[in-house]
């Protein structure tokens, strides 16, 4: 019969309509200003950095060290270094950047910046809802608006987070290792130095002038 | 005031005025308020955002008077069918079979057009 | 204008009161018709959310007109290229007034992460005015329903008369944006200078 | 022969009709279903010539976005260009990430571990899966059925892009893959949830099917339209389901044996016609070869890491050399051929796309038809023009 | 599949004084191209796809190449006598490359099934000698494919069916994906500048306040 395919064809359109008065499966439309979807693991829209403890400018992890403004390929971060120094999370003075500037009506949230960072300072936040009339002022992100705290990184990335805490926690738990093993060795060279020389001073008086053995060189500790 | 005929043209003025006024409102808002600003864009042929190229006055081909011609068929017929419809609940049979034979008699047009073979565009 | 005290009062008592305006405004910013403008990738999240998961039904903006004639937002969504600028100029120009403009995505804003390229126009708002600027590459459908949601409080609080009313109402203003040409390397003229007014950058 | 001209089909010739005193009576309309057209997937232009409803001369004008992809590769380093390659062919970011993924290991040899190889293969039939579901929504809505059959593929095609977002982060550009392996793990919970897409997979394209398959206006519209015969398909270099509508048996995922495909078995479906009718069941056949593949896939993947521990993210400076590298892309064979001159920037960095090659035979399938038959060809094509200019 | 000697030892019987040699290419993958003097570049490619054991009907990829004028540094072994001693020792020879563009054909066989074969034409120099033969006539593939060269990179092809600009618009003068192309000069905003941009984004900076440079200049 001609139109018999058609009228099968409405009727899968007829079980659908029908269909989504029973079962909520159907119903498929998020309703986006009351309900919204649930931002996933590993969404990622822009780019924040992250401060620890509660003082954005002084827990910054930022080091200013350009590498994500290198690798970015769409070129669009912008960093001024500071001259003098800071101390970061592991005690050691570090420079940190005076200006930090992402335009993000450039910005192709790619999360290159993130995987390229050996400080996990600069993180993915889900924030989407970011239109605006004000092209050029509202869309270039200052240090200000970009620095956010570890919680709203733990918020919006629960398990990377952790990973990150852990991460930064052995590099820190190294760095203390290194410098007490350093601390030791300079205490151990002094007494050594001064043993010498104390014998050097005993030996001298006898007369043979032994051959002159360099005072072994303090252990250089960076 | 029997003369019945009054009530009529008060009826015919009330539905002109209804659907007048607010077109008159915009002309007249257009008129005070929104200038016209014709311009060559504005009143250039929509060409998929191209200049339009040729000139759409040509010799058209005559298949096309064919449709024109069928559609119009259908089109008187449909504004028969409109106080048909309307009165459709208080109709007699006979009216009910006379509507159907004249859609009838058009439909009947149709499938000898397209036994002949105008619908296909040769 | 209507005080809001006596409004919210009169409504109490169920009576509604309405400027002209209001409802002009309230008519205009509940069918907002968008005109099929899909250019790039941002195209396909457009009509993502045009779709049955992110309705844009809900706000009256599911139907996409093809021509301009019957539009009144143009939704650039993707790269606009040197050679499709004046395309989208003089669709804009085809479009009957009180238009608006969205430039949804990196590529519609500034040129996005194709800046570097020599046929790519960086930023459709050297030619246009543009209303809401959607940043993302690209942007999730529900930002675009946030940036319809901002572009109808933009059009709630318009003025119709007095000195800040939209531009096509004063007389004396040109009706058209001028159509740019295809020059040896770069269009000509390369931006539109009544439109384009970057703030002078420090760096 | 002579290849490069344009055949028409055999009954078909361009004789305006002349009326007794022997003057023609009608002339030729020339119109550009132009870069803003509501059926030409984008900004697409082709300048027709029609003889009433008739074409007789149909080019296509590319350009419009064209973004310099490669001038552009050519500035950054090997890892920046790979969020660019999501922007090529932007319904299968995955598979466009494997293949240059793939050029440039075998540029570099570097090798993948197996785990890695199994969720490349995942992604990439979840890709063409949508891929395909999408170009049947176009293809029906390019027709006149506007809106519901798209409803329906996107509704599906939300599914999948959620497991790429949780996987990869973003739902259509998805950066995922790295040389050497890819950049997340895919976590059980994950897997199992594919799987259960998968099984319901079946079912929607079954619905599908009713919906299209035998439907009477599908049939009159695409049965005989478009035929595109096996020597010219081969001789235009046409790839993908068009190629195999017409034929020829040319699967790169059996030729070239890439990945891991060697190890699931599924067939490739033929055309005998090649006509549109045939590129469109082509396509339905892949989806279920594609389901299969992910069955079996999903069944079997192994633990283990997922990228390969010597792979430097930075800093990668590839020996001088030249490599082409070709993937089975959902449109056809998409191809990476970079020359790199040790420096960490390619030298030349080349995108063979396949919609941009199959449409040189546009023009020969649409001679003689109508012009709503124009726009149902090349929604047959199924051209991409992210992919199309570069 | 033969390999590329034997293939190449075939053409030569089959066209006697056609130039032919082999470029070597040390990555892993290692596809070796066949160097084509531009003069026989029909005859050898008709060979190709009508041979039986070849039949290379497929055209898969066509590339254009624009190799610039420049000094090439090679390292050289060289076997030197030193002071009586052998010694081997490294030195970099200066090689002028002319500048000249190149078109790459990527050739399969659909009917054999079996692997590429690579074309390299040159032409003559960057300037006046850019034909080159249209392998179009035999592969109606590579059609698109070298308009494209000829619009970005301006290698005329001799034979070409329509050999018009594809990409760019026609009233476009130049070619721009040559790597002496200067894009014109958009650069009034641009936020965040590096190297090259911030040098051409410095001139439309406000004269009044020139800022200090930015203090270090990067790698």
């Amino acid at each position: 019969m001609l139109g018999e395919q058609i009228i099968k064809g409405m009727a899968v359109t007829a079980k659908n309509f029908f269909g989504s008065y029973v079962s909520k499966e159907r119903l498929t439309t998020v309703q986006y200003p009351e309900e919204r979807l649930v931002p996933k693991e590993n969404t990622r829209q822009f780019p924040f950095l992250v401060y620890d403890g509660d003082d954005a400018e002084k827990g910054l992890r930022c080091v200013a060290c350009q590498i994500c403004e290198k690798e970015c390929p769409p070129q669009c971060i912008y960093i001024i270094k500071s001259k003098d120094k800071k101390p970061d999370y592991k005690g050691q003075a570090q420079v940190y950047p005076i200006t930090f500037d992402i335009d993000i009506s450039v910005c192709m949230s790619c999360s290159i910046c993130v995987e390229v960072c050996p400080f996990e300072s600069i993180k993915m936040d889900t924030e989407f809802e970011l239109s605006t009339d004000d092209r050029f002022e509202g869309l270039l992100l200052h240090k200000k608006d970009l620095a956010k705290s570890n919680s709203h990184y733990h918020k919006v990335h629960a398990q990377d987070a952790k990973d990150s805490d852990a991460a930064l926690a052995v590099e820190k738990a190294k760095a203390e290792a290194k410098a007490k093993a350093a601390a030791e060795a300079k205490a151990k060279a002094d007494a050594e130095a001064k043993a010498k020389a104390a014998a050097a001073a005993a030996a001298a008086p006898v007369g043979a002038p032994p051959v002159p053995t360099t005072p072994p060189p303090a252990s250089p500790n960076k | 005031m029997q003369n019945s005929y009054l009530v009529l043209v008060l009826l015919a003025v009330a539905a002109v005025g209804f659907a007048a006024a607010p077109l008159a409102l915009a002309w007249l808002w257009a008129k005070f308020f929104s200038p016209q600003k014709p311009g060559k864009d504005k009143n250039a042929i929509y060409e998929c955002g191209l200049e339009g190229k040729g000139d759409a006055w040509i010799h058209f081909r005559s298949e096309y008077y064919l449709y024109g011609i069928i559609f119009l068929v259908f089109d008187v017929e449909t504004i028969f069918l409109l106080p048909f419809a309307v009165a459709f609940t208080g109709l007699s049979a006979g009216a009910f079979v006379a509507m159907i034979v004249f859609l009838l008699l058009l439909v009947e047009g149709l499938v000898w057009a397209w036994r002949k073979g105008f619908l296909t565009w040769k | 204008m209507i005080d809001e005290g006596l409004k919210s009062e009169l409504q109490k008592q169920g009576v509604y009161v309405t400027s002209m305006q209001e409802l002009y405004n309230w008519g205009r910013a509940n069918s907002v018709w968008p005109l099929t403008f899909g250019l790039a990738c941002c195209a396909i999240e457009m009509m993502a959310a045009s779709m049955a998961r992110f309705d844009l039904a809900r706000f009256g903006a599911e139907v996409f007109r093809p021509s301009p004639r019957q539009a009144d937002l143009m939704i650039v969504a993707g790269t606009v290229t040197k050679k499709m600028a004046p395309l989208v100029v003089r669709l804009y120009n085809q479009m009957p007034e009180p238009k608006y403009v969205i430039a949804m995505g990196a590529c519609a804003i500034s040129g996005g992460p194709f800046k570097q390229g020599y046929n790519v126009l960086k930023g459709i708002d050297r030619y246009l005015p543009v209303d809401v600027a959607i940043p993302g590459c690209p942007p999730r459908p529900e930002a675009l329903l946030h940036a319809i949601m901002t572009l109808q409080e933009k059009i709630l609080n318009q003025k119709l008369t007095g000195p800040d009313r939209p531009r096509h109402l004063n007389a004396d203003v040109e009706g058209e944006y001028p159509v740019p040409t295809y020059g040896p390397h770069d269009l000509q003229p390369s931006k539109n200078s009544e439109v384009w007014q970057p703030p002078p950058i420090q760096r | 022969m002579n290849a490069f001209a344009a055949q028409p089909p055999k009954n078909f010739e361009v004789k305006p009709k002349l009326d007794r005193s022997g003057t023609p009576i009608g002339d030729l309309l020339e119109i550009s279903m132009g870069p803003h057209h509501p059926s030409t997937h984008g900004v697409f232009r082709m300048d027709v010539v029609l003889d009433g409803e008739t074409v007789v001369k149909l080019k296509p004008v590319f350009g419009y976005l064209h973004r310099n992809h490669e001038k552009i590769g050519e500035n950054i380093s090997y890892l920046s260009s790979m969020p660019y390659t999501d922007r090529l062919d932007y319904f299968c970011s995955m598979t466009n990430n494997w293949a240059y993924a793939l050029t440039i290991e075998k540029l570099a040899g570097l090798a993948v571990p197996e785990r890695a190889e199994y969720i490349r293969v995942i992604m990439a039939e979840l890709t063409r899966l949508q891929s395909h579901t999408c170009l049947v929504g176009f293809f029906v809505q390019d027709m006149g059925a506007l809106g519901t059959p798209m409803m329906y593929a996107f509704r599906e095609r939300e599914k999948i892009l959620d497991l790429f977002e949780e996987v990869s982060g973003a739902r259509m550009m998805c950066n995922y893959m790295r040389f050497g392996g890819v950049r997340v793990d895919v976590s059980d919970d994950w897997i199992a949830r594919t799987k259960q897409l998968v099984a319901d997979y079946c079912k929607f394209l079954d619905e599908f099917e009713t919906f299209i398959a035998e439907n009477e206006i599908v049939l009159a519209r695409t049965q005989g339209v478009g035929v595109l015969s096996r020597e010219l398909a081969i001789s235009a270099s046409i790839t993908g389901p068009m190629l195999r509508a017409a034929g020829v048996n040319y699967d790169l995922r059996k030729v070239d044996k890439y990945g891991f495909y060697s190890r699931f078995n599924f067939k490739v479906p033929l055309g005998d016609h090649g006509d549109v009718y045939d590129r469109y069941m082509v396509r339905v056949l892949e989806m279920r070869e594609s389901i299969k593949i992910l069955d079996e896939a999903l069944r079997d993947i192994p633990a283990g890491p997922v990228m390969d521990p010597k792979a430097k993210l930075r800093g990668f400076r590839p020996k001088p050399g030249e490599v082409y590298g070709r993937v089975e892309a959902p449109k056809g064979e998409l191809g990476f051929y970079v020359i790199s001159d040790g420096s960490p920037n390619p030298y030349r960095y080349r995108i063979r796309p396949p919609s941009f090659v199959n449409l040189t035979i546009l023009e020969d399938m649409c001679l003689g038809h109508k012009v709503s038959d124009a726009i149902v060809i090349l929604g047959s094509v199924d051209i991409v023009l992210g992919e199309v200019d570069r | 599949m033969e390999t590329l000697e034997q293939i190449k030892v075939r053409l030569e019987q089959a066209l006697p004084q056609t130039r032919l040699d082999i470029l070597p290419n040390e990555c892993p993958a290692g596809e070796r191209s066949l160097i084509v003097e531009s003069s026989r570049a029909v005859d050898v490619a008709k060979f190709l796809r009508d041979d039986s054991q070849l039949r290379f009907d497929y055209c898969s990829n066509v590339t254009g190449i624009d190799w610039p004028e420049a000094k090439i540094k090679t390292k050289v072994k060289k076997k030197v006598v030193v002071e009586g001693v052998e010694k081997e020792v490294e030195e970099t020879i200066e090689t002028l490359r002319s500048g000249h563009l190149e078109v790459v054909y990527h050739l399969y066989s659909m009917e054999l099934k079996h692997g590429p074969v690579v074309l390299r034409l040159r032409t003559g120099n960057r300037a006046e000698q850019t034909h080159l033969p249209s392998l179009t006539p035999l592969w109606r593939g590579a059609e698109f494919q070298e308009r494209e060269i000829f619009d970005l990179y301006g290698v005329i092809f001799d034979g070409h069916p329509d050999l018009r600009r594809i990409l760019m618009w026609d009233e476009f003068e130049g070619h721009p994906m040559r790597r002496d192309y200067v894009a014109p000069d958009d650069f009034e905003y641009e936020p965040t500048p590096h190297d090259e941009v911030l040098d051409a984004a410095k001139k439309h900076y406000p004269v009044a306040a020139q800022p200090e440079v930015k203090p270090e200049v990067k790698a």
